[in-house]
């Protein structure tokens, strides 16, 4: 019975100590609007009161070499004297000595992460599971006055980092979307895809390009093979391989990455191999020309230029070069399609190329292409995707409208 | 061909030689064009305009070299303006690769004007934490400088007696290059109600336009057109803003006849038909 | 200008020419300058990525350093050179499949943070009618939603689903076309200064 | 062992390496500091294949007397002289001829190809920028407001300059983020592919 009163007690107090500091938080934010916190002339030379309850504890969600100190403000820190100009953190591993000056922060904040290196040798060293004692002076002018020392704390590494939890929950929820569309593909649920004009017109371009007899141009941009974008160019470039042997027209896939001129060639080879004529494939319709942009830019100009290729196709990560591609593209007189999930670079290839795939089409492409019943299970996933962000979207907006903030800090990440 | 299928269908190489002498022109042959300027653009200058000799005006030089072409003819024209009227000039340099190129910048207008070091003029250099250093100065210009620039005490000058914090000045203008501007409208002007002006980079002026209509900056100069607007206001002599701008001016202008050529040429030749 | 610089400068000065003279049409000039460029800036990558790539990520940690599981990536390094064998080049899968799956690995938690999660908790802001802060707002929010409808690929857009399809690819369309008017100015700074170049020169040989 | 051990290693790595990124402990950092050098291994060595592609595209144009095969002889002299002229490290340094080669060859001409786009903004502005659709129409006039910035309009320039700011933080900030949460989608399902094996068109077919 006593040991129950205690712990409601305690509770209480928590509460009380709660609301004091929220009082005291929103008294020193209304402090500062109301233009009150000027020091005055006289009070700078004096000391101001120290900080107290200073409080170390390891820091969450890290590799174990930093930890987290807190403090009560010191009461002259935009109020009382108002004199406070800056805190200042020390840290010692002897309680009684060694205190040397770690960080600085403002003045109104009470927190300070020590953050310290891992490696033995470096300066900054901060081992895990050793004890630490801090101390936090705050500063006035010249003046400092010093909390009385922390209780001792160490730091150790987690298992899970609980800041990025949005991103675990986030990415395991689309992961089950993508495996649950694509096993109900698998079992041969007819799938509804809305037409995209860009894709439709590859089909059309490829056959101009056999009727003009002349090659088709694909480009797969300046990206890595790690580059996601890249990929989505590399499955569509195996789709459009496939359609080109059919055809017997040539294909010309210069590339700016020797990796991604490795998978290029498989993807054309894989391509030519659909399509049943392995034999047409010639290892020359890929290569590499330089991996400097620009140099890189003038070659294929060049190329398009002189080869008069009837139809150029841009998929995958573009930087500055898109307009120049897609301007000489226009003199050369090819039918241009492209597609890009570089947002800075969408409104070039819209302007001046005749079909654009437009950020996400980019990726639902390689689906549509090849009207595969798996890689079309995976659009159903990305649509369920967006349904999700645009609920979490309308909630959050209103959660945010009405002061609900926990609902949009589920959202937040905390590196 | 009709006339008006002709102005759609124009040879592109008309186009770039139409751009190539917008551009290549105005290097060598000296002319002018108009500039509009902006009311946020004439708040800044009216209020440096309205300073009386003596006055205490606080400039913070927060870029580096490299977007020098927009914010360093704001920095010179004002400084200039200052020094012209006998205004007494506190400046800071709060980028880590800027203070050497603010000082040259300093000692080229105080040479132009005779301005002595301490007496019209206080150049305060750089410190770390750029946030931290605002704060502070709001309590006192001597927490994060004790000395200036060249290692003189500040208790030492002249025209720092009795000048303290923030109190002590008319107003700030800062010109920047990224988030310290933040801080000097949360910190300087939100905490300390000094009032601010800013200049910023030519990418970053839509996202301050917000700060104006609450009154927590009084003028704002975005890249390189603000410096332009600047310019045609303080009709000083040398206005290297204007130069560059007239080019872009003309260049955008080409652009956009191109677009109305177009046009015009495919509505008649639509309303023909 | 001295006679070493003079001849230097009057090579790039050269070159700049031959660029700009495929603004009439392809030409000799321009040919050269390409594929001087190519073979130059080739050899320059495969140069640099030795000494930063090669000498500190596989000779030093290998050699010098005795780093023995450094082996691992550098003899998944040399079966990328089985492709040189018709016969062989299947192993060559090995390493790509290792680049893939560690660029994928790294790529998913990175996507969802920067362009999901990054994104939808910008847009979760206070709306309302009261000041043009929070109509402003609104107005992202709306926009945002009906731009992430357009990209809907498995519901036909029609009915008032396809009127927000329809607002959402007006609202991208005004985002490309602030996106080309903020472009022109940089672009013709540029420009600027490739002109400026070419009469500093002329006027540093003229004296 | 053709197929089924490469799935595997894209699986586990890609597995591996996913979940490395939530797990802060620092006895698992190894994995993600390894995983960015064997990226970057793996690329050095594909460069000799890179090379010896444009090399062989080049010298069969030069053997087969194919038109313009002079320029593709400029492109092997350029292409060993700076592999020759780099083999010792001094000529890294400033000054050696390899470095004016980089500088007084690729840089002008980098500069230049970057310059044209002045040229060519104007050109597709011209040809593109025609109201012929509502969206057309909308593209046009939103890139117009941007651009009218630039010029003097008295005091329609004060009207213009509210107008542009409103759209480029308003209107221009929404399209991008729904553009970048779309693209994230993309970019997701396609990784999942990849790691699980479900697209495999990369690999080739035997």
């Amino acid at each position: 019975m006593k040991e129950k009163l205690v712990f409601g007690n305690k509770v209480l107090l928590i509460f009380f100590l709660l609301l004091l500091f929220l009082f005291l938080g929103i008294n020193i934010t209304f402090a500062q609007e109301a233009g009150e916190a000027k020091a005055s002339v006289d009070s700078l030379a004096q000391a101001p009161a120290p900080p107290t309850n200073v409080v170390a504890r390891d820091a969450p969600n890290d590799n174990g070499h930093a930890l987290v100190v807190t403090w009560t403000l010191s009461p002259d820190d935009g109020a009382g004297k108002n004199n406070v100009v800056s805190y200042e953190i020390l840290r010692s591993d002897n309680p009684d000595t060694g205190f040397v000056v770690k960080g600085v922060v403002a003045l109104g904040i009470s927190q300070y992460e020590d953050k310290g290196a891992k490696e033995k040798g470096d300066k900054n060293y901060l081992p895990s599971h050793k004890d630490f004692y801090y101390r936090v002076r705050a500063r006035a002018d010249g003046i400092f006055s010093e909390s009385v020392v922390s209780a001792p704390a160490y730091a150790y590494g987690q298992w899970f980092h609980f800041g990025k939890s949005p991103i675990f929950i986030g990415s395991v929820i689309f992961t089950f979307f993508v495996v649950l569309f694509i096993n109900m593909a698998k079992k041969g649920k007819e799938l509804y895809v809305r037409p995209i004009a860009g894709i439709d017109a590859v089909d059309e371009a490829i056959g101009r390009a056999t009727e003009m007899g002349r090659p088709i141009l694909y480009i797969v941009g300046l990206g890595s093979a790690a580059d996601l974008g890249t990929i989505a160019s590399l499955t569509i470039l195996n789709r459009v391989a496939k359609k080109v042997a059919e055809y017997q027209t040539p294909i010309l896939v210069p590339c700016a990455d020797p990796i991604v001129m490795t998978v290029a060639q498989e993807s054309v080879k894989a391509g030519y191999y659909d399509a049943g004529r392995p034999d047409a494939y010639k290892e020359d319709s890929v290569w590499y020309i330089t991996s400097m942009q620009f140099a890189y830019v003038s070659a294929v100009n060049g190329l398009m230029l002189r080869e008069r290729t009837a139809t150029n196709i841009y998929m995958g990560v573009f930087y500055a070069e898109s307009l120049l591609l897609a301007e000489t593209g226009n003199v050369a007189g090819s039918i241009q399609i492209s597609g890009t999930d570089q947002v800075a670079q969408i409104p070039f290839f819209v302007a001046a190329t005749d079909y654009t795939l437009i950020g996400e089409e980019l990726y639902a492409a390689s689906a549509y292409l090849g009207k595969e019943p798996l890689l079309l299970g995976a659009i159903k996933a990305q649509d369920w995707g967006k349904i999700l962000i645009m609920i979490s979207l309308v909630l959050g907006v209103l959660a945010a409208s009405f002061h609900f903030d926990f609902f949009v800090k589920l959202f937040q990440v905390k590196m | 061909m009709s006339f008006y299928e002709k102005m759609m269908t124009l040879d592109r190489r008309w186009v770039y030689l139409c751009v190539g002498i917008a551009v290549a022109v105005p290097l060598f042959v000296p002319f002018t064009v108009p500039v509009s300027v902006t009311p946020e653009v004439r708040s800044v200058y009216d209020f440096v305009e309205s300073l009386k000799e003596g006055d205490r005006l606080f400039i913070a030089i927060d870029y580096d070299p490299t977007v020098m072409a927009e914010l360093q003819p704001m920095s010179l024209t004002i400084m200039r303006q200052c020094f012209a009227k006998g205004v007494k000039l506190i400046i800071s340099a709060l980028h880590q690769n800027g203070p050497g190129m603010a000082e040259q910048l300093v000692s080229l207008v105080s040479k132009e004007f005779d301005k002595k070091s301490g007496v019209d003029y206080c150049y305060l250099g750089y410190k770390p934490y750029p946030g931290l250093t605002i704060l502070a100065m709001g309590q006192n210009f001597r927490i994060p400088f004790p000395q200036d620039y060249y290692g003189v005490s500040l208790d030492s000058m002249p025209m720092m007696q009795g000048v303290r914090n923030y109190d002590q000045v008319k107003a700030i203008i800062a010109m920047e290059a990224g988030w310290v501007a933040d801080s000097w409208i949360r910190d300087a002007n939100g905490r300390y109600k000094v009032p601010v002006a800013l200049g910023v980079t030519g990418v970053m002026a839509a996202d301050y336009f917000q700060y104006l209509p609450s009154k927590q900056i009084f003028g704002l100069m975005g890249g390189l057109k603000g410096a332009a607007e600047y310019e045609s206001l303080a009709k000083q002599k040398e206005r290297q803003a204007t130069g560059r701008m007239k080019v872009q001016t003309i260049a955008h202008i080409m652009v956009i006849i191109f677009i109305v050529i177009g046009n015009v040429g495919f509505f008649m030749s639509k309303r023909k038909k | 200008m001295d006679l070493g610089s003079a001849l230097w400068n009057g090579l790039a000065v050269f070159l700049t020419l031959c660029i700009f003279s495929i603004l009439y049409k392809d030409n000799p000039f321009y040919k050269l300058a390409e594929h001087l460029v190519v073979g130059i800036s080739a050899g320059y990558f495969a140069i640099i990525l030795y000494y930063n790539g090669f000498l500190p990520k596989v000779w030093v940690p290998v050699v010098k350093e005795g780093k023995f599981y450094y082996l691992i990536p550098t003899i998944l390094g040399i079966m990328m050179w089985t492709r040189f064998s018709r016969k062989w080049s299947w192993v060559s899968r090995y390493p790509i499949a290792a680049y893939m799956g560690i660029g994928m690995g790294l790529a998913i938690p990175l996507t969802m943070y920067a362009f999901i999660l990054t994104q939808l908790s910008a847009t979760m802001q206070p709306v309302g009618f009261a000041n043009a802060k929070l109509i402003n707002n609104l107005l992202v929010a709306v926009w945002v939603l009906c731009g992430l409808i357009y990209f809907f690929f498995s519901k036909e857009h029609t009915g008032a689903f396809g009127w927000a399809a329809k607002i959402g690819i007006w609202t991208l369309m005004v985002g490309f076309g602030a996106g080309f008017g903020v472009t022109v100015m940089g672009r013709v700074s540029i420009l600027i200064e490739r002109f400026e170049f070419l009469v500093n020169y002329a006027k540093a040989l003229i004296g | 062992m053709r197929w089924q051990i490469p799935l595997l290693i894209v699986l586990l790595c890609g597995v591996v390496v996913a979940v490395q990124y939530f797990v802060p402990l620092e006895e698992l950092e190894f994995i993600y500091e390894n995983a960015l050098d064997w990226i970057i291994i793996t690329g050095v060595f594909a460069m000799m294949l890179g090379l010896w592609s444009l090399f062989r595209v080049s010298i069969s144009k030069v053997q087969n007397k194919a038109p313009g095969w002079g320029y593709n002889l400029i492109t092997l002299a350029g292409l060993f002289g700076m592999l020759f002229l780099g083999y010792r490290v001094e000529s890294l340094a400033e000054g050696s001829l390899f470095m004016k080669l980089f500088r007084y060859v690729y840089i002008p001409i980098q500069a230049t190809m970057f310059s044209l786009l002045a040229f060519y903004v104007a050109s597709a502005a011209y040809r593109a920028f025609r109201a012929r659709t509502v969206v057309s129409t909308i593209l046009l006039a939103t890139a117009l407001i941007i651009m009218l910035r630039m010029i003097p309009l008295g005091f329609l320039s004060n009207w213009n300059q509210v107008l542009a700011n409103w759209i480029l933080t308003v209107p221009n900030m929404a399209a991008k983020r729904a553009i970048a949460m779309g693209v994230g989608l993309g970019m997701i399902a396609t990784a999942l592919k990849i790691v699980l094996g479900i697209e495999r068109a990369y690999m080739g077919r035997d």
